[in-house]
């Protein structure tokens, strides 16, 4: 296996330095680090060796391996993938069958403790005949792979947090890969895809640095997933001059105003869509005019109508309402006719006062 | 009498008293505190105690326990707190020597609470459950059982028409049937005040009214309404109903008297349970329409500064403002308002048979400060009113204060300046 | 024709009246001032990620227009094009960098008085020199 | 305690089954004591009215909005700090686009709605107002002899939403599903104890003024 230094395998590539801190310039602005950190990364990828990365794709929709695979053109990302040994992903390798899962179990024996495991889609618990490869049940092979890794990267929102699997009714048991795997450090990076520089980025910052990026409490890397859709918004002036569009097609969404009342899930959404933008920083959600529809958080299928604003119910209000107000004129009539007949009874027991009644108690 | 006054009675009392306005007055409570500002006891007292709204504590412990799903619930499972005889024992001061029902709080509830009207409510309980103060048991037994609070009979009167017929040389009619008009007289203006019988006499003359007196229904004053016993006060309005039905006339006029007007203009009907066939007016809603009508005619003009007090039951629970200031402006060439004047008028301190309570004799003096210093604001001479308790209270009130000022009743003022055809009189005897 | 990137799909774009900013302008040109001063007093260059911020369609061109062109640029051809322009004011450097199909990989504002990747390092000569001596 | 495996599904919970509970309560609740209040009646008045009742009923609903002067000099705290209260209140509660998303998912009715920073300001003045008002009640005599526990529990609870609701919007609390949902579970616990407490003068004080004006304006008093 090959074990030259990234900078190395660049060299031998016919690459300049300046190549090189061209590379690298760009190579920070992807992981999401300001340029002052261009010197360090280079000098860290001056002596990073190649890592091993076994992906394993278990209840998913390859969705999230073309986001990341289908760039038209080799980038930043195509670099970093040339120089990572992808030892098993079983949707791109040549190897088939037994050969496949040899090539697997190899990579984990030869790096044992060192490779990461990038795992996309979520892990059926109810039945492990759900889903399974080369006769081994997703479960028992991430299991197994998972026991000699550094680090599991969840790509994708299935892999993370369950995602569509999980989704009500949840018929297979579908569970994220943070619910099973606590030994190991799990960097979650969500998404329905995630965006392909963060899957990168995540990488990189493991290529370069040999370490996992700082996670938030939901395992993810903080510099992408540290602000919300809403904050990065070029949209929010005019959520806080409450200027609103009201319909896909009004004069409000012709002039780029909010899309909160549209049902947009920005202010809850935690990604990078604003600023790293999709289809080579062509444009994101938000700027082709349609709500964020929260795909990287957990629960996103379950949390009611994408067009239906942040700060409505999504529960069945309406017919709740319904029973109330039966409910509360029955209660309350009953209530009403007791305490009618309560003070009707009061009535009954009138005594009535003469003036010789008065001092009597006193006199006792 | 078997049956004794108790608590069980008292609050069965209450019970019966609480209707819807009540029930939605309690629900819209949020404690603001600003009817303190508005009652007299406390504004010259500065005690707590006597805010309005914490007068009708046991009202509002008998509506939630009684007439809430939830306070129902509290009841059951012993968290209510309950009206006790020590309560009601407790709340009786503030009540009755507290509280002139004067409605002014009633006013101001940012909510719109009638909290006057509530705590007229708590009296009936106080008198079921024989928490009432002697000077009112005396009073409702005079009233009822000698036919006036002050025990002055038939004679008395008598007496005094005789006097005023000799001095004047007008006939006071009694017992004319099919006079137009029923007058009614309270008590203290038979004692304190003849001169207002003296004055009806003139005037109805001069504006030939047919009027009469009755000699089974001459009281308008209601011990019942005061001390708050609605089986009392019925037993007083049937006599006046009674009276004015013998002698089959159209109207019975109420006298310068706050409450009496109040227990016969619009308490009497329904505490008899049904609508009079004769119809009730105040003396000066009448005076009123008799100098609108050209029927009364005044000549010269009082030209000290003079202010008119406003009795509450008369403005403020009666509706009777704009006819008194009429009424002045004929007779009177520097009429000045008080602050507050009108509907918004402090109290003299002695309304809701607060003045019959000796016990409450300390804290009325304090709160006619309120008065007082609303008189030295505008530092006039004369001070004219409508109603004899309050004219007995300021006059009292200015005479400890050291304040000289005559107290006058207004159709007296009227009187005195009636238009004399032939002019053989004198302006004024003083 | 396969076209090779999205430009080459023919959109319409209607008229669209997105000519708002994010108020990411007034901070950048406040935080170039303030790099400006530090150059001056003590010798420290800055740079600015500008695909690190949210822009809205058209602020981006709209900074650039506002620190207009200066006298110098320069172009450098390593792992696919980077150009390098001085704007009207001196000292604020634009830098693009493209991949070799043509895309922009990184855009950067440097404050300095020459970007720092322009400079040929010791090392570089060293090689040359050596190279140069073998022949 | 592993109620939630994550603030969105804390959110998912207060925005679904907690709201439906919390609306069913309130609107039981509301109707039970607006029944009862009815239900109670009130006796036939034979006395000759002076006026009529429905037109001075319904000018009181608006007329007792305004405050007489005597007790505005009295108290003027209570007044103007009462004033901007409501006010604030007001324009938190029904002008903030949000807010208005919600009334209209649940009544089908809308109107314009304010800038965000201008709500903002608002909900800053409503809370300290309220704080005023909390001080006023612990050291002024008269509130402080009629206040209970519910009026202490009534005022926390109202406080909780400006709170929440300020946190949320500043992004105060991390992550912001947790922030949203503890500020809508606030409101819930305010609409839960809603028909409980003093807090449904929002809804009595109509029927309080209609009575109380009607009453009056029955003997040609205009209160």
């Amino acid at each position: 296996m090959n074990k030259k230094t990234l900078f190395e395998s660049l060299q031998q590539q016919g690459i300049t330095r300046r190549g090189f801190m061209k590379y690298c310039t760009a190579l920070t602005s992807l992981m999401a680090l300001p340029p002052s950190m261009i010197p360090m990364v280079a000098n860290a990828l001056e002596t990073a060796k190649r890592p091993s990365v076994i992906w394993l794709s278990f209840q998913e929709c390859t969705g999230c391996a073309e986001s990341l695979l289908r760039s038209h053109s080799p980038t930043v990302e195509g670099l970093i993938f040339d120089h990572i040994s992808l030892d098993y992903q079983h949707t791109l390798q040549v190897a088939a069958g037994d050969a496949a899962e040899h090539a697997r179990e190899q990579a984990m024996k030869e790096h044992h403790g060192k490779y990461l495991v990038v795992v996309d889609g979520s892990i059926p618990l109810a039945d492990p005949g759900y889903s399974t490869i080369a006769g081994i049940s997703n479960l028992d092979m991430l299991n197994e792979t998972i026991e000699g890794a550094a680090a599991v990267v969840a790509v994708g929102t299935c892999s993370a947090f369950g995602g569509l699997p999980q989704a009500a009714p949840n018929p297979t048991g579908a569970v994220s890969v943070s619910s099973l795997v606590k030994d190991k450090p799990v960097i979650n990076v969500p998404g329905c895809p995630p965006i392909p520089t963060v899957i990168t980025g995540v990488l990189a910052h493991y290529l370069t640095f040999g370490s996992i990026p700082e996670l938030d409490n939901l395992g993810r890397p903080k510099v992408f997933y540290g602000q919300s859709i809403h904050d990065r918004c070029y949209r929010r002036p005019f959520y806080d001059k409450g200027l609103f569009a009201e319909t896909f097609d009004d004069e409000g969404a012709k002039k780029g105003w909010c899309l909160y009342r549209l049902g947009c899930k920005g202010p809850m959404t935690y990604n990078a869509c604003a600023t790293l933008k999709w289809n080579q920083q062509t444009s994101w959600p938000v700027e082709s005019g349609h709500g964020c529809l929260g795909c990287s958080e957990p629960n996103f299928w379950d949390a009611g109508s994408f067009y239906k604003a942040l700060s409505i119910p999504d529960g069945d209000y309406a017919k709740a309402a319904g029973y109330a107000v039966a409910a509360g004129v029955a209660v309350g009539a009953a209530a009403g006719f007791a305490n009618q007949k309560n003070k009707a009874n009061a009535v009954s027991q009138h005594t009535k006062v003469t003036v010789d009644d008065f001092g009597e108690n006193k006199d006792k | 009498m078997n049956d004794t006054l108790n608590i069980t009675k008292g609050i069965n009392a209450l019970k019966e008293q609480i209707d819807a306005p009540t029930a939605a007055f309690f629900s819209s409570c949020v404690h603001c505190g600003l009817c303190a500002e508005a009652c007299l006891f406390y504004t010259e007292t500065n005690d707590p105690k006597y805010t309005p709204i914490n007068k009708v504590e046991p009202l509002k412990r008998v509506w939630e326990s009684e007439y809430t799903l939830f306070g129902r619930l509290k009841k059951a499972l012993g968290l209510a707190k309950p009206v006790t005889d020590e309560l009601l024992a407790e709340w009786e001061p503030l009540i009755y020597d507290g509280c002139t029902l004067c409605g002014r709080c009633s006013m101001v509830c940012p909510v719109g609470n009638d909290i006057s009207t509530m705590i007229r409510k708590v009296r009936e309980g106080m008198v079921a459950s024989d928490h009432v103060p002697e000077g009112l048991v005396g009073a409702s037994t005079r009233a009822v059982k000698i036919g006036s609070p002050m025990g002055i009979r038939l004679k008395a009167l008598q007496a005094q028409i005789k006097h005023i017929e000799r001095d004047t040389g007008l006939k006071i009619p009694i017992d004319v049937e099919g006079a137009d008009y029923m007058a009614l007289l309270s008590s203290m203006e038979i004692i304190n005040f003849p001169e207002y019988i003296e004055s009806l006499a003139k005037i109805f003359k001069q504006a030939n009214v047919s009027w009469t007196l009755s000699s089974e229904a001459f009281e308008a004053t209601n011990s019942g309404i005061q001390i708050g016993s609605s089986d009392i006060a019925r037993e007083l309005v049937q006599r006046i109903v009674d009276g004015a039905e013998k002698l089959k006339v159209k109207y019975v006029i109420s006298p310068e008297c706050g409450h009496a007007f109040t227990a016969i203009r619009w308490d009497g009907p329904n505490l008899i349970g049904k609508s009079y066939s004769f119809k009730v007016v105040h003396i000066l809603e009448l005076l009123d329409e008799l100098q609108q009508s050209g029927r009364l005619k005044t000549q010269g003009m009082e030209d000290k500064k003079l202010t008119f007090h406003d009795p509450c039951q008369i403005v403020r629970k009666g509706g009777v403002e704009a006819q008194p200031r009429r009424l002045l402006s004929q007779v009177a060439s520097q009429f000045v308002e008080m602050s507050d004047p009108g509907k918004m008028n402090w109290c003299c301190g002695g309304g809701g048979g607060v003045s019959a309570n000796e016990r409450a004799d300390d804290v009325r003096l304090k709160a006619f400060n309120r008065k007082k210093s609303q008189l030295e604001e505008i530092n006039v001479e004369v001070l004219v009113t409508a109603c004899a308790n309050c004219r007995l209270i300021l006059e009292e009130g200015l005479e400890e204060n050291n304040m000289d000022m005559p107290v006058v009743g207004l159709s007296e003022l009227i009187s005195e300046h009636l238009l004399e055809e032939n002019a053989v009189e004198g302006e004024r005897d003083e | 024709m396969i076209s090779d990137s999205l430009a080459d799909i023919n959109v319409h774009v209607e008229n669209l009246h997105h000519d708002f900013e994010t108020g990411n302008l007034h901070s950048i040109l406040s935080e170039i001032k303030f790099a400006l001063e530090q150059l001056l007093q003590h010798k420290k260059t800055h740079s600015i990620d500008l695909r690190a911020m949210p822009w809205s369609p058209g602020e981006e061109k709209k900074l650039e227009q506002y620190l207009g062109k200066g006298e110098i640029q320069i172009e450098m051809d390593a792992l696919g094009k980077s150009h390098f322009y001085e704007s009207k004011y001196s000292g604020i450097w634009i830098v693009t960098h493209y991949n070799p199909e043509g895309e922009v990989i990184g855009k950067l504002i440097e404050i300095s008085y020459m970007p720092d990747m322009i400079f040929t390092r010791e090392e570089d000569v060293k090689d040359s020199l050596e190279r140069l001596q073998q022949l | 305690m592993e109620l939630f495996s994550n603030a969105n599904d804390f959110l998912l919970w207060v925005r679904g089954d907690a709201f439906n509970i919390a609306l069913g309560l309130f609107i039981i609740g509301v109707l039970v004591r607006i029944l009862e209040i009815f239900l109670l009646g009130r006796k036939k008045d034979f006395s000759e009215a002076r006026g009529t009742q429905w037109g001075p009923g319904l000018r009181n609903i608006v007329s007792r909005s305004v405050v007489d002067n005597g007790t505005f000099k009295r108290a003027p705290f209570v007044v103007v700090v009462g004033y901007i209260w409501h006010i604030c209140f007001f324009i938190v509660l029904f002008l903030f686009i949000p807010h208005i998303e919600l009334i209209n998912a649940l009544l089908g009715i809308q109107w314009p709605g304010l800038a965000s920073q201008l709500v903002d300001a608002a909900t800053v003045v409503a809370m300290v107002s309220l704080v005023a008002m909390l001080w006023h009640r612990l050291t002024h005599p008269v509130l402080k002899f009629l206040s209970t526990y519910e009026d202490y529990v009534v005022w926390f609870v109202t406080f909780l939403p400006l709170l929440t609701g300020y946190m949320a919007f500043h992004r105060m609390i991390d992550p912001y599903p947790l922030a949203l949902g503890l500020h809508i579970l606030s409101v819930e616990l305010l609409m839960v104890i809603f028909p409980f407490t003093k807090l449904m003068h929002a809804f009595t004080l109509f029927i309080a003024r209609w009575y109380t004006g009607a009453m009056m304006g029955r003997k040609g008093i205009v209160s």
